[in-house]
């Protein structure tokens, strides 16, 4: 039976606490993507700047939602500031392989197969890797994830 | 505060319920989630497990003695919700999946039938999605014209503009009690309202016909949609409510069997109410479960179970106010005559998740989210609450472990 | 005729359905009424009576261990289901009430955004209200055309003239077996031809699902629809298979809670699949009496069920023309490979209705009517049959306790 | 437990083998009405021919069914031929209250009440009582008196 210490790291209440990149850009140049918690109604609002080959040159976060949701954002938006579109897809996939484990057992335990994940560093979201063992939560935990995926997609369509 | 007197004896009353003998993460369970879906009586597990183990048949097409049987115990469980509920006949009372299919049928068969682009259907702010919903589409697919009547202060409807909000309206379709707020509307008034306007009338009774004693003909309502899930009954069950004469006028919702007189190459006619509303085979065995809770409930008696929450409401007000002062903040009316056992709130400034997830390490079951009324969480603010709920078989030791798992989360936060 | 090999020991069977241990005036039961809805195995009653024990709460919003736990137990149930029917994704999986429900929402929502005036939709002879009176609706509501597959005379479909049928059509809609005739169609040749015409197809699984392995790859229908207390599980649920891109073209059918993405005042957006076809609080215990079900039969082999039931039907054929030779007639082909276990007959010239009730004087529970099937009845010529169907638990006792009530009801009415 | 020889009485048997008016009517000036019973698919047809004053002159009866839909068919062309619409009302009404004991049970035993049977003479109609005890054979009996009921508000309209 998993305990509250897997889920709530250190690590993550301080960006709960402290979330970094926090506020808004000017829309344009910047462009603004809204994500949802269809189950519990977060919202997360993610404003990007794209460098000339579509990285991500800055970033900033508002909306609401829970410390899972709200510091696994604070968290993406360190590691993808700055980063090609190569860099971040490797991040995404690694970060959703470390957290799909339970989205596949959630669709079938007995079909889930092991994710094959970029060797990526992923450093203080390692600290999310207890999610998984909430299932409830992964949601909370890729929604940032996913918004800068749509984000990503619509700059370059 | 004058406490009321509550008729009801927790532990006897818990007794009934197999699952709130279960232990999680080692501690009693302490369900308060009740407006979400209510626990179980034995009764009613009973009465499924028997007639798959002894009737298990399809109905109303079975010459055999099992097939009758199956036959007749449906239909009297129709019987006990038609009597629940004060309907006049059991022609008036349709089984369907859900409560949100119940408000889908009125919506897309009254409406298909009866709104044209520019017609006007009255919600309030505090729907529910599945009183929401439904009438988007035919905003889509019609051209009606939605209005809301706004809530005040304390969450409470605002009528001041009722009669100008319903002027030309074709449809009132308002919650009974709200499942965020714990606010009681005055249904009464709304259907007055709605009829001198020449509008039809449909109540939500989901929080409110499992809580307190329902008579129809005193609410007014044309037609009425609740669940049986979050009345000691089954899941796969609601119940659609509605007068003999608008269900016959009204076009059919699914076709298949069971609600046909006739069907050939070149067309079918209908069955008779409520068949007519019924198609394939019914929720047999949940219908039978949700005649067994009637039952029950009515043995426990409704006038019971309301006194009881009342009593259970001031007790939970007051304990969380005494408890935790400023740091929490309960929505919805102050007075718990106008409100049932519905308890959203704010918490240190916690995320309703988070709030939730730490009183699940105590045993303690509340939801956490936007309770399928995001226009009134916007209203208010919100993006999600925590909501503590309770029903008969909560008790004053319930809403303790409540206020004991807060004060821990609030420390586990701040540490 | 060889008599093929039949893998199930019936009495270890019928051990496993408390129903058929019990005793109808006196005796014990004989339930030849499948087709209707089947018995179901302890393991079914059990994981509906474990969910409701011990982790009965609404799925999908809850944050709390016992919801948690209730919401994996039913998306694994799906998963069960997806792998059953060989579907790719669980985002195809959609549960319906039953499975006249399944059949309404390709009708309702598919039909209503693809269909116009004129359209062509073409469904079988021998099909179930339930695949008719839909489009019935639609003929009615959109002016669509239904075209019909006749029948050859031994109840099978005739299909000489299926490309001229299908010239133009946007929709082919069949059975995959005759709940009145026991006919196993050639569902491939008619998905085929239809994906050739440029058709979606829509096959009505009720009575094949339950009754052989089923993989809609190898069927290549865009949809399939199916009831769960058919198959061993609870009433209440149904399921319906779409293709993903189809189910994502297509508009929701009823509007609530759990299909949405976000609600406002002035519209919604809807949720991913499959839970945007599944509007308000679900079926959760029959979803998980469902997996239980397909379990269950995951561990007899749907292979070996078949084999039974050829088995069976071989036994039931020559038992019947044996010992009654010119007084009965079974309808339908008769080889058995071609056929399920679905024993429509006329005997002694009496009505069906009358059969049945001294055949269950006899605790022999068969079936009469027109089994939603009336432009059938109309082309066999007859009102109504009656109807013995058999599964997994029956065995050649009960086909000989059929025999022996058919003779004393001879009897009884030649008096 | 009732058993067989509750339903089947002889008498019973005895106008199903020998079904009385059976056939049909030139229409018009007869009227022509079709019932059905939506649960098995059992269809009767009736034709009437109407007296001045509305009353059955003359009925025939076609279309299947049951050996209880059809004798009570026959039974009833047999007692209201030559009827006038009151004694009609009359022998529909102490019918139906002698079937309708199991019709309201099947609405809820709790709130049936005793119904009030005119005092007339049902004679060979008797022999359907037994039918109460078969629920679901009551719309078989009852089959051919709603819809002669129709047939006379088809007339009268
Ligand atoms: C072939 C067929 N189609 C459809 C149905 C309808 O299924 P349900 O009544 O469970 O919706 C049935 C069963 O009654 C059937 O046999
Ligand atoms: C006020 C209200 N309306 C409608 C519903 C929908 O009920 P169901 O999900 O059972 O269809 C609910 C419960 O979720 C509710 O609380």
């Amino acid at each position: 039976m998993p305990g509250l210490e897997d889920l709530y790291r250190e690590i993550i209440l301080d960006h709960y606490r402290n979330p970094r990149n926090r506020g808004e850009l000017e829309t344009p140049p910047a462009l603004r993507v809204e994500g949802f918690n269809p189950l519990c109604g977060d919202e997360i609002v993610l404003y990007l700047d794209f460098d000339s080959n579509g990285g991500v040159a800055d970033i900033r976060i508002s909306g609401q939602g829970c410390s899972i949701s709200q510091s696994s954002a604070s968290m993406m938006s360190a590691a993808v500031k700055g980063k090609s579109v190569a860099e971040i897809d490797e991040l995404t996939r690694a970060f959703k392989a470390m957290m799909s484990i339970h989205e596949n057992t959630l669709e079938g335990a007995e079909t889930a197969e092991p994710i094959d994940a970029p060797d990526v560093k992923l450093g203080d979201l390692e600290a999310l890797r207890g999610v998984v063992k909430f299932p409830v939560r992964i949601k909370c935990a890729t929604l940032a994830w996913n918004t800068l995926a749509q984000g990503i997609e619509e700059a370059s369509a | 505060m004058a406490v009321s007197v509550d008729p009801i004896d927790g532990t006897a009353m818990k007794a009934q319920f197999p699952l709130l003998s279960r232990e999680v993460h080692g501690k009693p369970i302490v369900y308060l989630d009740s407006a979400a879906t209510s626990q179980k009586p034995l009764a009613v597990l009973d009465a499924m497990d028997d007639y798959y183990r002894t009737i298990n048949s399809n109905v109303h097409r079975g010459v055999y003695m099992i097939a009758e049987e199956a036959t007749n115990r449906m239909e009297l469980a129709r019987a006990l919700v038609r009597d629940f509920i004060g309907a006049r006949s059991s022609s008036e009372i349709i089984f369907t999946k859900n409560a949100t299919e119940a408000l889908n049928m009125v919506a897309q068969s009254w409406g298909r039938a009866n709104l044209s682009a520019g017609d006007v259907v009255v919600l309030s702010h505090m729907e529910h999605h599945a009183n929401i919903v439904p009438w988007h589409m035919l905003v889509a697919e019609i051209g009606i014209e939605l209005r809301w009547i706004p809530l005040d202060n304390e969450g409470r409807l605002d009528l001041t503009d009722l009669d100008t909000l319903l002027n030309g309206a074709k449809v009132l379709s308002v919650t009974a009690m709200s499942n965020v707020l714990g606010t009681m509307n005055p249904v009464r008034t709304l259907t007055d309202a709605a009829r001198k306007a020449g509008a039809i009338s449909m109540i939500d009774g989901c929080q409110s016909v499992p809580h307190s004693a329902t008579n129809v003909q005193e609410l007014g309502a044309d037609f009425l949609a609740f669940s049986g899930h979050k009345m000691c009954g089954p899941t796969g069950i609601g119940v659609l409510y509605g007068r003999e004469d608008l269900l016959e006028a009204m076009p059919p919702f699914l076709g298949g069997g069971e609600m046909i007189r006739d069907v050939r190459l070149d067309g079918f006619t209908t069955n008779e109410l409520p068949w007519k509303f019924e198609a394939g085979t019914p929720a047999i065995a949940e219908i039978i479960g949700l005649g067994a809770a009637v039952e029950w409930l009515n043995g426990v008696g409704m006038d019971n179970v309301r006194a009881h929450e009342i009593a259970l409401t001031e007790y939970t007000i007051s304990t969380l106010h005494e408890r935790f002062g400023d740091r929490i903040n309960i929505h919805g009316p102050s007075s718990p005559a106008e409100r049932g056992g519905v308890f959203s709130f704010d918490f240190d400034g916690l995320h309703p998740h988070d709030i939730s997830q730490v009183l699940d390490q105590h045993a303690v079951c509340v939801r956490a989210g936007h309770h399928c009324a995001k226009p009134l969480m916007k209203l208010l603010g919100i993006g999600a609450t925590a909501r503590a709920s309770v029903y008969v078989y909560n008790d004053t030791t319930d809403i303790d472990a409540l206020a004991d798992a807060l004060d821990a989360t609030g420390a586990f936060f701040t540490l």
